[in-house]
């Protein structure tokens, strides 16, 4: 049994990633769709806290929504266009786009349902049975090359990271 | 027998050809000429030198007990197709082949001396020369050889021979078409030749002559009395044998070649067809006529074709214009003769009959005799042609006063051929007459009433050139007798035409070999000289002078002289077959067949292909939303069939 | 590897494709020098192994393949790169030498990119090398196709006319036609072992094995063969030879019908009728139906024809028909004869496709109603064309003559009906052949002059008299003397022999 | 009531639902870009949950997430310098005016 407030933490958070979702992808204008994207990305974090991930909801918020929407903002604006209309939808896609992702949702959904899950188990029990993931444990694991230790990926990570800065500098500097 | 002059006799010539269609650019004509003259002379020094052994050296290499052998100077293995199908040259010594030799080397000789007066003006004296080597050569091939396939090998090789020389002249298109329908006709009698010997050497093994002659019951029994629409192999394989005989012998009908083979140069019509390489037909009867015998119906046919080509060719010789042609013409209906007197002879002793063989005999003299008088007078019209510039008899007329020495000898070589008494023709028409009396009294009427056409056809040509009414363009132009290198010629053939006759050739020529006395057979004779005569009468008040009655006659049945004049259509005929059916028909439909319907099967293919792969590009657009769409249209049927296939 | 005499067939050529990457473009004395040295060492090569060939014989070694080797090549699916000759492979390098010889002569002046041109040669030549040398089905395929690839380009950038749509036309239909082969050869080798033994692809341990089911047999004989066939111009697989050998340079042109298309023939008895005898006993019937109808309908289509190409590639029809046709008679003399064939029409083809390019070189038309009396202007030319029609049209003397009159002879010791009547359709092509050749003689070199700009032309020079010497010598030769070939030919088709008649 | 592992999921299918919807509708890459990141945070999402909920004693799903997290941050930067560079030689962010290298 669940706290209540746990309850309506879910609850807040499941509704806030519906709707903005759904207002990411129908709003006219790009800024605003890119706003409705930073809200989902926050209640995404909220989810993250409440599962009891904090340093991942930390990392969620600080490159997610702090690092990856400047981009975002700066490259709208950068690319903006008076009168856009690029934002207006015919209805003949609007129609392809609902039907595939209406099949795609029927899958997941049949997915869901379907899949032997333990329907049972509610988040306090798996919160409990878990333990704590400390600081400690994360940068062992990412510093680690033992089993379930991650050194070489995360150095992976960080060349590629590298690379895209030095590869974006290039791709988009004037010529 | 020493192997050295065989060889040579067939070296030389081929050397000769090598010699001169190589290296004759380079060379004058005269060293050209002069070449090839002496090498034929030697030649036929060497080929006397052979034949003369043969007949009178007494080496019981070549008699026995008075029969003559054949004998197999050498035979070569020149191609292995199986164990025992194997292909020899070799050399055959036997009484027909030694008297071939005899006959090819004179005339070729004759004809190497007269062209070089009769070509000396003309372009391409070398190539002429190394043509008429090649020609010698590959002729002398075909009378020596042992064995069928080696015959039909240089019977190849008369017939390129032939057709380069047709085509001498090749910047006239009639020479050059003349010549490709020469071949092509020859050609296509070949095939026949060639099916007849695939199916004689299937059953009986062996190519060889010899093995074949001597024993031709075994030929009959190892066919095992296959049969094939009613006739037997045998009879089969020789007719078509036979066949490929008609084609070079141009016998109906397959003798559309010959007349316009008449576009050569006229000392090649002497050589080739008039007295030797038509011939081969006749030779190849005679060659193979003990297996003619064990089939009779194989004979049979061989004396009707020749019955009737050599009425149609005397008839059609009537009403020519061109004076070649009328020789021509004369040629095919001389060889039906010959034809048909080797129909009607016997390989065996026959009640009622008093000499069996003596239709071979008498065909083997004939075309000895034939091949001298019939080259005398083409060497004559040549002369005529060398001093009128035309073929046209309308164009002569009235010559004898210009050109004695061509008026006498054409005079001899006409009496020879209308067969009177003494001339060569006489003797042997007189035996080949007799011989098909003996077999059917048919034959012998029949060809007695062409042997009158003859002598009509033949005088009538006479007078018009040398009588009629002298052309008034000689006052121009006067025609004068030929040069020394023609008239020499001339003179030798027609003394020995006066004296051919005279031969006692059934010593030396039989089918058997034994010796055979030749004597006249007086009511034979006698009607047939009659008829000769009355024919010349005819053709002397018709033609000595000119008068009405040509015109007279001409109107009286205007739809036959038309249809004898033009050879009774038979060239319309072919051309019909080949160029509208053959051609127009046939090649072009399958030409277009090819073009549209295979092809067009394969470019319908590549159409189809092209087409779908550019309908199912419009998938491959590139647009990334699309993708998803197929994605997810792709991921929903799949789930979809598994579903089906889980319930 | 390299003291093996075989395998410098193909270094030769590689070597021959190094020197000429040295070169400079437009080095014209270097290209020709690297070519003709090349070429001529194949030549040498081919002669001493030939000489050393039959010394062997002679000395009664009686091994059904000499000179053999084999080095391991990829041994999960244990290919080799397996070599060795019998007598008809040797007479097919010799073939492929004087070819290539002549040819390097006949493109003495190709225009443009001379050395690019003599690349792409040479890697067809190693293809064609590498294929009559090869024991291993493998490589033998392999080489296959290294000689097919090279066609498109030579095609594709030296031809004259439609020259795309043909090399495209001619590389798809060969394509094709070896996918079918790819299916053949693939289901010969994994057939080709007893239960549990290691599936193989040398040709020799196959027939040995004789392991293959006989009911695999007729698909996998029916695959080889329409895949071989379709290389030999078979009906209706034949289309594009004509247009691939209008657009086709001299040389290549030359090398393709000339060796080329005798892969086909060659292909034919080695693999298909040799490892599969069963099926060719039971199924040999189709494809001679087939065959027979490619010798007269080629010569029918010939007849009509007006492009000089054309003509000549129809009569390939014909003639590589006949081949393929002796191969299905199934005994020795018509196998021979099919050889016998092979090396004529090669040589001859080769001498008529390079005199029509000597010739279109010069009128700048290979329409024969444009041109007359040419003779007159190139004798030496027209008497060389002369010399190859009558090679064509089967005059003796010349190898024509040898070749189709063993195979006739050859296919009439089949003595049902069925088969005599199909000989004597065949027979009947020596007519046919007369006609379009003459047809096109009269045309094209006899009768008066056509276009007086054709007075001005000249004969041939001294690198164009070398080609066509080589190849007439060579025909009049096969000619003339044709009995230790055939006694060399006739001697290696024992062993094929064998297998038919061990199946029947 | 329990906050089963479906409770959690169901908002995650929506989102992804959304970022199809978005990718195949939207013609300005920026905003498709948008949508692409609607579906990576979802199934940033979906490891996070089945972490929790199926594996709750080990941190494999955590860690991926973090590692995704890091990748769409490059992505991200490569695909806004792509548009910028684009837009500057195009004149347009739309996506179907950039056919140019297609054939």
């Amino acid at each position: 049994m669940d706290s209540v407030g746990n309850i309506i933490v879910y609850f807040i958070a499941a509704i806030a990633i519906a709707v903005f979702s759904v207002l990411t992808v129908t709003s006219r204008r790009i800024l605003r769709s890119a706003t409705y994207l930073l809200f989902v990305l926050l209640s995404t974090a909220v989810i993250y806290f409440q599962l009891g991930y904090q340093f991942l909801g930390a990392v969620q918020i600080a490159v997610y929504a702090g690092g990856i929407m400047v981009l975002f903002v700066f490259a709208i604006v950068l690319t903006h266009k008076p009168n856009d209309r690029s934002g207006v939808l015919d209805t003949h896609r609007r129609i392809v786009g609902l039907v595939a992702s209406g099949l795609g949702t029927v899958l997941l959904l049949f997915a869901l349902f379907y899949m032997p899950l333990p329907h049972d188990a509610s988040l306090a029990e798996c919160l409990t049975s878990g333990r704590e993931i400390t600081m400690q444990q994360i940068g062992e694991a990412f510093t680690g090359s033992g089993r379930l230790q991650y050194l070489l990926p995360f150095e992976a990570i960080s060349v590629l990271l590298l690379a895209c800065i030095i590869g974006g500098v290039t791709i988009a500097r004037k010529r | 027998m020493e192997i050295t002059l065989p060889i040579l006799i067939l070296a030389i010539p081929v050397c000769m050809f090598l010699l001169l269609g190589i290296g004759g650019v380079y060379m004058p004509r005269k060293v050209a000429g002069v070449l090839g003259i002496l090498g034929m002379g030697t030649t036929m020094t060497l080929a006397y030198i052979v034949a003369f052994t043969y007949f009178f050296s007494g080496n019981p290499e070549f008699i026995i007990d008075g029969v003559r052998q054949q004998f197999q100077v050498f035979d070569v293995t020149w191609l292995a197709f199986t164990e025992r199908l194997v292909v020899n040259l070799g050399f055959i010594l036997d009484p027909i082949s030694a008297m071939m030799l005899i006959v090819i080397t004179t005339i070729s000789f004759m004809v190497h001396l007269y062209s070089w007066g009769y070509m000396e003006h003309e372009p391409g004296f070398q190539r002429y020369y190394a043509f008429l080597s090649l020609f010698s050569f590959s002729m002398l091939g075909l009378v020596v050889a042992t064995n069928i396939f080696q015959m039909y090998i240089f019977w190849e090789l008369v017939g390129v021979s032939s057709y380069l020389l047709i085509g001498f002249f090749y910047k006239l298109p009639s020479a050059v078409s003349a010549s490709k329908k020469a071949f092509i006709v020859t050609r296509f009698a070949d095939l026949g030749f060639l099916i007849g010997i695939l199916l004689l050497s299937f059953y009986t093994d062996t190519f060889n002559f010899i093995s074949m002659t001597s024993n031709p019951e075994a030929v009959l029994s190892s066919t095992g009395g296959a049969t094939f629409m009613g006739a037997s192999v045998l009879t089969w394989a020789m007719v078509l044998i036979y066949v490929g005989g008609m084609g070079k012998s141009a016998m109906m009908p397959l003798h559309i070649w010959l007349p316009d083979a008449m576009e050569g140069p006229t000392p090649v019509s002497a050589l080739i067809h008039a007295a030797t390489m038509v011939v081969a037909g006749v030779y190849l009867v005679a060659r193979m006529f003990p297996v003619y015998c064990v089939v009779d119906d194989s004979l049979t046919f061989v004396t009707v074709v020749g019955a009737i080509t050599a009425f149609y060719a005397a008839v059609v010789a009537c009403a020519q214009i061109d004076i070649k042609r009328v020789l021509a013409f004369s040629t095919i209906s001389q060889i039906a003769f010959m034809m048909v007197s080797l129909g009607c002879a016997y390989d065996q002793p026959v009640e009622g009959v008093h000499y069996s063989g003596l239709g071979y005999m008498a065909g083997m003299f004939h075309l000895f005799t034939h091949a001298m008088f019939k080259a005398l007078l083409f060497l004559g019209a040549g002369a005529l042609i060398h001093a009128v510039h035309s073929n046209d008899y309308t164009k002569m007329g009235g010559l004898r006063k210009y050109m004695p020495i061509t008026h006498w000898t054409f005079l001899i070589g006409c009496l020879a051929i209308a067969g009177i008494w003494p001339f060569a023709g006489f003797f042997s028409k007189d035996e080949m007459l007799a011989a098909m009396f003996s077999r059917h009294w048919f034959w012998g009427a029949w060809m007695t009433m062409v042997a009158g056409l003859t002598a009509f056809y033949m005088f009538r040509l006479y007078y018009l050139i040398f009588w009629w009414e002298e052309n008034p363009d000689y006052k121009h132009h006067k025609p004068h007798d030929a040069p020394w290198q023609m008239s020499l010629p001339l003179i030798i053939l027609a003394a020995v035409s006066c004296v051919a006759g005279f031969i006692p050739f059934g010593e030396f020529v039989t089918w058997n070999g034994e010796p055979y006395h030749i004597h006249i057979e007086l009511p034979v004779a006698a009607t047939s000289l009659i008829v000769a005569i009355c024919a010349i009468g005819l053709a002397t008040v018709m033609y000595r002078q000119r008068n009405e009655w040509p015109t007279r006659v001409k109107n009286m049945c205007p739809g036959l002289w038309m249809a004898a004049h033009r050879r009774f259509y038979w060239d319309e005929i072919y051309m019909f077959i080949t160029h509208k059916i053959i051609f127009g028909g046939i090649c072009t439909a399958i030409a277009w067949f090819d073009r549209h319907v295979i092809d067009g099967m394969m470019n319908a293919f590549a159409w189809v292909t092209q087409k779908v792969s550019y309908s199912i590009r419009g998938m491959q657009s590139g647009q990334v939303q699309a993708y998803v769409v197929w994605y997810f249209l792709g991921a929903a049927l799949l789930a979809a069939v598994t579903w089906i296939c889980l319930l | 590897m390299f003291e093996n005499i075989l395998i410098w067939f193909v270094v030769i050529p590689v070597i021959m494709m190094i020197g000429l990457g040295l070169c400079r473009n437009s080095g014209m004395k270097a290209i020709r020098a690297v070519m003709v040295v090349g070429s001529t060492a194949l030549l040498a090569l081919s002669v001493v192994l030939c000489c050393d060939f039959l010394r062997l014989r002679g000395m009664g070694v009686d091994d059904e393949m000499l000179f053999t080797g084999s080095w391991l090549w990829y041994a999960p699916l244990n290919i080799h790169l397996a070599v060795g000759v019998d007598g008809i492979s040797v007479l097919m390098l010799l073939l492929s030498s004087v070819i290539v010889f002549a040819g390097t002569f006949a493109s003495w002046k190709i225009n443009p990119l001379p050395k690019n041109f003599f690349l792409w040669y040479c890697l067809l030549s190693t293809g064609v090398y590498g294929f009559f040398i090869s024991i291993d089905i493998f490589t033998m395929f392999m080489f296959y196709e290294v000689a097919l690839i090279p066609m498109y380009l030579l095609i594709g950038v030296w031809g004259t006319g439609r020259k795309e749509y043909s090399a495209m036309k001619l590389t798809l239909m060969l394509m094709g036609g070896s996918a079918f082969l790819m299916l053949g050869l693939l289901g010969i080798y994994w057939h080709s072992a007893p239960e549990g033994g290691v599936p193989t692809w040398n040709i020799l341990e196959i027939a040995h094995n004789s392991a293959i089911d006989p009911s695999w047999q007729n698909l996998l004989f029916c695959c080889t063969f329409v895949g071989f066939g379709v290389l030999g111009a078979m009906f209706p697989f034949h289309t594009w030879s004509p247009d691939g050998h209008a657009c086709a340079p001299t040389a290549v042109s030359m090398l393709h019908a000339g060796v080329l298309m005798k892969l086909g023939g060659y292909g034919c008895f080695r693999i298909a009728i040799y490892l599969l005898p069963a099926a060719a006993n039971e199924l040999a019937w189709i494809f001679i139906i087939l065959t027979g109808i490619s010798i007269v309908y080629g010569a029918f289509s010939a007849c009509v024809q007006t492009d000089l190409k054309y003509i000549n590639a129809y009569s390939s029809v014909s003639h590589c028909g006949m081949v393929l046709f002796a191969i299905l008679m199934l005994n020795t003399t018509a196998m021979t004869g099919a050889i016998l064939q092979m090396l004529s029409h090669g040589l001859m083809t080769a001498l008529f496709f390079a005199l029509i390019g000597m010739i279109y070189g010069r009128t700048h038309t290979r329409d024969i109603r444009q041109m007359g009396g040419l003779m007159k202007i190139m004798p030496y030319l027209g008497v060389c064309y002369m010399i190859a029609g009558f090679a064509s049209l089967g005059l003796p003397g010349l190898s024509g003559f040898v070749a189709e009159m063993t195979i006739f002879f050859g296919s009439f010791q089949n003595s049902d009906l069925f088969h005599r009547v199909f000989v004597i359709t065949a027979t009947c092509s020596i007519v046919i052949t007369a006609v379009y050749i003459l047809r096109v003689v009269g045309k094209l070199l006899l009768g008066p002059v056509q276009d007086k700009h054709h007075l001005e032309l000249t004969d041939a020079t001294w690198f164009e008299r070398l080609a066509t010497v080589t190849l007439i010598v060579c025909i009049a030769g096969i000619g003339c003397f044709p009995n230790w070939i055939n006694e060399t030919i006739q001697h290696s088709f024992v062993p094929i022999i064998n297998a038919i008649q061990g199946a029947i | 009531m329990d906050l089963s592992i479906l409770w959690y999921l169901v908002p995650s299918v929506i989102m992804t639902a959304c970022g199809v919807y978005g990718f195949i509708t939207r013609k300005n890459l920026i905003a498709m870009l948008v949508s692409l990141e609607l579906i990576l945070n979802s199934a940033d999402l979906n490891f996070v949950i089945f972490n929790r909920f199926l594996f709750p004693g080990s941190m494999e799903g955590m860690v991926f997430t973090l590692f995704a997290v890091a990748l769409a941050a490059a992505e991200t930067a490569i695909a806004i310098a792509i548009i910028i560079n684009i837009y500057r030689s195009v004149g347009d962010s739309d996506i179907h005016k950039v056919n140019k290298m297609k054939f």
